[in-house]
Formats: structure tokens, C-alpha cells, sequence
């Protein structure tokens, strides 16, 4: 747990003070967000700017995981690393890039995978977590941990030209399942590899996720909740969504939840935990 | 009933020849026209290949999910839910990426 | 000018992989890019992440025009200049960064004030050019620049949780005048020094613009011709209006021009090329 | 003529007391009203402090865009256009910040 920051240092205040202007935010929301800490859930495309801007706002702490290490084909969008930082691992990469921006902010790298075996304890040590992943049983994942360990989740996902955001198990809201009940059939989930994305547009999508993390963690509150934010660029158009409510038979959320820990989700989606898609033959 | 709707494609994947927006006039029937219905007319009229990316059994496949008027579906009754004239339908792929 | 590429080299090809997919960019679209120079007028909160989603998707050369150097107030919401920079120029900094994340774009640093002098010679030797700057004269400035040597321009703007962007003198579309025939009285100006901004505001807005740079620049065209986009944080609100055409009356790109060369713009608006607000006494 | 509007206010300044929404219902009048009337009843009723931050003349001060239902009022007549019932009217303050 963050130590509890009573008062703002000088350079806190030299730091942040065109942010302390704002009504919405001021001494008090600057304060919260030094006592909150967030886990990022991926550092490509989304994390990075996430990774960026909660940093440069002044989060308490930033647990960044990625098991990947940094490719050329990643630099188009992942604008964290550097040519430099090829074949080094992401979660590092990352975190000593956000150093340089911000190393008042306390930066804890995961160089491995989120599986069933370590994502409680890791999720337990944290506010809010962010899904910034890139397969599916990753997002099934993430959200059965934050239900089992009540932590809002602020998931955002991008493919070509279209990105997508929801808050999940926020304020009542539902979770991923209670929206997906079953997993999509592995040959029609097109991921990043196959199906390409321009890059800026996972960057708008992580920025509107850092957006709303700085909103619940102010004490502001997330515009989506049972709301999803669909954008697409190539008409650079937006919509906003009406989602269903917790649904009373959700299998994890729910009045009668069959799901009280954490499972094999590659076997419950019928494919692997990357974005190198197989699928897997059990 | 005489039903004129918009059929509209969220999300990356392109289940109608990449065409994001159709406007449709369903055949004229005795009652009125509900989602099971439409989707089985989709499937016979839209989608000549590949229905699996789209149905399973008399809904829609896991990880589309159907918009009436920009609300979820699950808040109008789902299958049941009786179309409207100019009713906008959207099918959105979730996406994974990242 | 740019060397005309013609073919995409091995390492373009791994680089750019996961947007060459992409049906509405492709090599052709790629190559486009390689093509095309792009201004950004301002390293602040605007241009970081617009220099830096640019330079990620490949655009062929990069000029970084600030006169300013990086403080640490700056660094809550410039994310490309790091706290090793305060006292650098931003342009520098700017470019630096830059470099170490794409060493193929060409980086051209210009750490001096825009000015009636030196926009034309500068603005002419590019396709397109980005307004990210901070105060009124240099927005009326860059505008009547761009109508005179016939380049578009993706102008944004941030305050607060506010964002606007439209993309002016483009296929006919109204320049800035054409909008805001005389300036706002200096009192009714709000900087970001006395108003505020919140940091990923800003970076929103400017990932906006790279989008739009990189749909021109590409040949998929803007959605933001005659066209404005408004950004409200709070709520998380999109809204897109339909401009005005360009306006036959206008006094730079109407029928009967009273500015055919560039002016005094901080006499014309009363107020400093700064957003360090004084009033000038003239 | 007794017309119901929305006025709205966006961009970041707070033109009436920081409310960004207003039901308005304008008083009853023998003709219907236009937006130069509607300017003069703003300012005598919704602007008690500093009306220089919003009218100059009869028009707005420069630096206001107005919408009328999303569009820039410039197409849809300026000051001479007539409300109609329903109509949503947005004062936007032009930012300049970056
Ligand atoms: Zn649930
Ligand atoms: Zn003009």
C-alpha cells in the first residue's frame, strides 16, 4: 500500500500546476492520484501512452507488466520504446522511459505473463487495473481477477482502424462476462498480427483510457461505466453505448457465481494467452 | 408489416462485403418483425459465406454484440425484442487487440 | 523536397508491417507518408504526441518549430521531454526523442518564435502543417501563412478539459479567418497558464492530429475539413459541426484579399505571441 | 409565439455561472423569436456580470462560435434566423491553448 501523501512538495506544486488550476481536479485530486496505484495489463500499443500519461499526471504507482520483449514491428505504435531498446524487455523498457518523464512516480516493472497462478496476488496490490492486453483469454483473465478482487477495470482494445473502451466492475456495473457470457470461436478473432492497426489509433484509445483512470482516481468518477466508447477513425467518428447491467446470472459476478477462482482460460477460449494466434489443439 | 431499417457494422471485422451501413426493406409479413426473425433473414440474404462468423445457432455468434438504437440489445429483449420502422441495428465485433 | 521513395526497404517493411495490413493504407499508403513533410508549430502538449505518433507511422521529414525551452511545469502534459531536458530547447528535445524512436524520419529542430519574417520562407518548404501552439497571434499567424502558400492546416486547441480541432484551407474548405474574422479582446483569453489543462487533454487532441495528418498525408483524405471536432473531458462528450464554406468576404482567401502578405499579428490581436498573457500596450 | 430551447455553452468558458446546460422557456411575443432578440434577452436575464466577455454590438464578441442545432449559425441565417421549438443553441468559446 502507498504511503498517504498528506501535503503537495514545491516541486509538486512547480510540477503540477497548470493541473491545480483546474476546479475538477486542483489539491485534493492531485493528492488522490498520488495515493493510487495502477496496474497496466500490456505495454504495447495502449499501455504505452497510458503508461505515459497517468505518469505524467503524478500516479502514486505504476505496476507495468508485458512478458514481450521489444520488436521493430512493434515501434509504429508502442512509442514508449526506442530503436535502442530491440530484444529488451517491454516492461522495462517502459518503466525507465517513464522514469525520464516522471521519477517522482514509483514504477514497478513484470517482465512475465498474467496467468491464473499469479494475477490475484498482483492485482491485489493495486488500485485500478488497466487492460491494455492483446488476446482474449488475457481479457477473460483480467476481468475474473478484478471481480474476485474488486478492482474497477479500465479495458480498451484497438484492431485497424477501430478502438473500443469500457470501465468494467465499476459502481455495480457488469464485467467482461456478464457482456460475453462465452468466448468468441477462436478462427473469428482477428488480432493485430493478422489484421494490422494503425498505430495512432490504439495511442487515442490508451490516452482515453489514462483519461478515465485520472477521472476514478481524482475522485471525478468514469464517464463509462456500463458504457462503451466505440471510435472509428477512418470517419473519425464516436458513439456511446448503453450497456446491460451486472446480470444477476453472470458467472463470476453474479447471485450464484460458478466461478469463485481463477481457471485455465486457454482452454476456456480454445487459444493461447498471445497475439501470435494459434489455436490451440487440446 | 412493411419494415425499413439501418444494418450497420461496428468493429473491424467485415461480416457484409465491408460495407459499414445497409438500408433494408424487409419483405412485408402478417406480424410484426423480430430479431430472430431478422437474423435468419441476414443469414438467407446478406451473408452468402460463412455464416458461422456470424450466427450460432438462432442467435448470434459469442463476441458480436447487437446494438437496437445504440442501446445493447439485452436491455430490449434480446430475440424477441418487435422492430420498429427505422430502427437502426448494429452488429459489433469486440475487438482484442492492443 | 523530399527524395521521392519508391520502394519500401526490408526494414520499412518489418517496421511498418502492422500498417502496411491495413486496406486504407498499404505500401501505397506507406510510401505516401515516406513522402510528405509535415510543420508542427509548437513542442507543447499539443505536438509531443503529434511529433511522435508522426514520426512512429513513418512520415518522410518532421519540422519541430518551438522558441521555448522545457521546464518542469511543462513535463505533466509534454511527454516527449524528459526532466534530464528542463532548460533544453524544446525543439531539440523534441527531436531527440524523436530520433530515438524512428532514426529514419528526418528531424528538422527550429528552436525560434514563428514571425511575419520567417513563416513563409519556413511553411513553403512543406506539404502540411500542424498548428499547436499556444496563443492568438501565432494562430492567426500560421493560418494566413498556410492560405498563402496553399498548405492545410490540422490546428488544435486545449484548455481545461476542452479540446477543438479542424483542418483549415483544405480542398476549398474556410481558412481561420474565414471563422474568426477579428480576433477575441486579449481579456477574454484564457492560456493554459492561467486556466489550466489537464495533461491527456492535450494528448487526445494531438493524437487527433496525427490521425488526420496521416489520412491526408496517406491520400484516405480528413473528416475535418469545413468541420470541428469538440472534446469535453468531464463527460467524455464528442460532438462534430458542420462549418461554415470559405467565405467570399474573407480578407486572405476571399475574392478580394486585404492581407495578401503576412502582417503584425500580435498589433492585429492586441496581445503577445506567448501564452505567458500580457496585454500589450501599443 | 412561446418557444421552449436548449442553450449550451462549450469550450472552457464559463459564460453562465459554470452551468453548461439551460432549459429556457422565452417569454410569450406576437412574432417569433430571432436569435438578436434572443441575444438581448441572454444579456438582461442570464448575464448579470462582465456582458463584454459575450456581446459586442448586437452580435456576439469575436471568439464566440454559435451552433444552431450542431451547425454554425452562419448557415442558417445569424442573426436573423427564427428559433423554433426544441431548438438547441451552443455558445462556444474558441480555444487557443496547446
Ligand atoms: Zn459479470
Ligand atoms: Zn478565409
Amino acid at each position: 500500500p502507498l504511503r498517504a501523501k498528506h501535503a503537495l512538495s514545491n516541486e509538486d506544486i512547480m510540477r503540477y500546476s497548470r493541473q491545480l488550476l483546474l476546479p475538477d481536479l486542483g489539491v485534493r485530486g492531485q493528492l488522490n492520484l498520488s495515493k493510487t496505484s495502477v496496474l497496466i495489463v500490456g505495454c504495447g500499443g495502449l499501455g504505452c501512452p497510458l503508461a505515459q500519461y497517468l505518469a505524467a499526471a503524478g500516479i502514486g504507482r505504476l505496476g507495468l507488466l508485458d512478458y514481450d520483449e521489444v520488436e521493430l514491428s512493434n515501434l509504429h505504435r508502442q512509442v514508449l520504446h526506442g530503436e535502442e531498446n530491440q530484444g529488451q524487455a517491454k516492461a522495462l523498457s517502459a518503466a525507465n522511459a517513464v522514469r525520464r518523464l516522471n521519477s517522482t512516480v514509483e514504477c514497478v516493472p513484470y517482465h512475465l505473463q498474467l496467468s491464473p497462478e499469479n494475477a490475484l496476488q498482483l492485482i491485489q496490490q493495486y488500485d485500478i487495473v488497466a487492460d491494455c492486453s492483446d488476446n482474449v483469454p488475457t481479457r477473460y483473465l483480467v476481468s475474473d481477477a478484478c471481480v474476485l478482487s474488486g478492482k474497477p477495470l479500465v479495458s480498451a482494445s484497438a484492431l485497424r482502424m477501430d478502438g473500443q473502451l469500457t470501465v468494467y466492475n465499476y459502481r455495480g456495473g457488469p464485467c467482461y462476462r456478464c457482456l460475453y457470457p462465452a468466448p468468441p470461436p477462436p478462427e473469428t478473432v482477428t488480432n493485430c498480427s493478422d489484421g494490422g492497426v494503425l498505430g495512432v489509433v490504439p495511442g487515442i484509445m490508451g490516452c482515453f483510457q489514462a483519461l478515465e483512470v485520472i477521472k476514478i482516481a481524482s475522485g471525478q468518477g468514469s464517464s463509462f461505466g456500463q458504457q462503451l466508447l466505440m471510435f472509428d477513425a477512418q470517419d473519425a467518428r464516436f458513439r456511446s453505448i448503453k450497456l446491460r447491467p451486472r446480470q444477476a446470472g453472470c458467472a463470476v459476478c453474479g447471485e450464484e457465481p460458478s466461478v469463485t477462482q481463477l481457471v485455465d482460460y486457454e482452454a476456456f477460449c480454445g487459444s493461447a494467452a498471445t497475439d501470435k494466434c494459434q489455436r490451440l489443439h487440446l | 408489416f412493411l419494415t425499413t431499417i439501418c444494418l450497420e457494422v461496428g468493429g473491424a471485422e467485415l461480416l457484409f462485403d465491408g460495407v459499414k451501413e445497409h438500408q433494408v426493406t424487409l419483405p412485408g409479413q402478417s406480424d410484426p418483425w423480430d430479431m430472430k426473425q431478422l437474423l435468419v433473414w441476414i443469414q438467407r440474404n446478406l451473408l452468402k459465406e460463412r455464416p458461422e462468423l456470424f450466427v450460432q445457432g438462432e442467435s448470434v455468434r459469442p463476441g458480436i454484440l447487437v446494438l437496437i438504437n445504440d442501446a445493447d440489445w439485452e436491455l430490449m429483449g434480446e430475440l424477441d425484442y418487435q422492430l420498429q420502422d427505422q430502427d437502426c441495428i448494429v452488429f459489433i465485433s469486440t475487438l482484442h487487440g492492443g
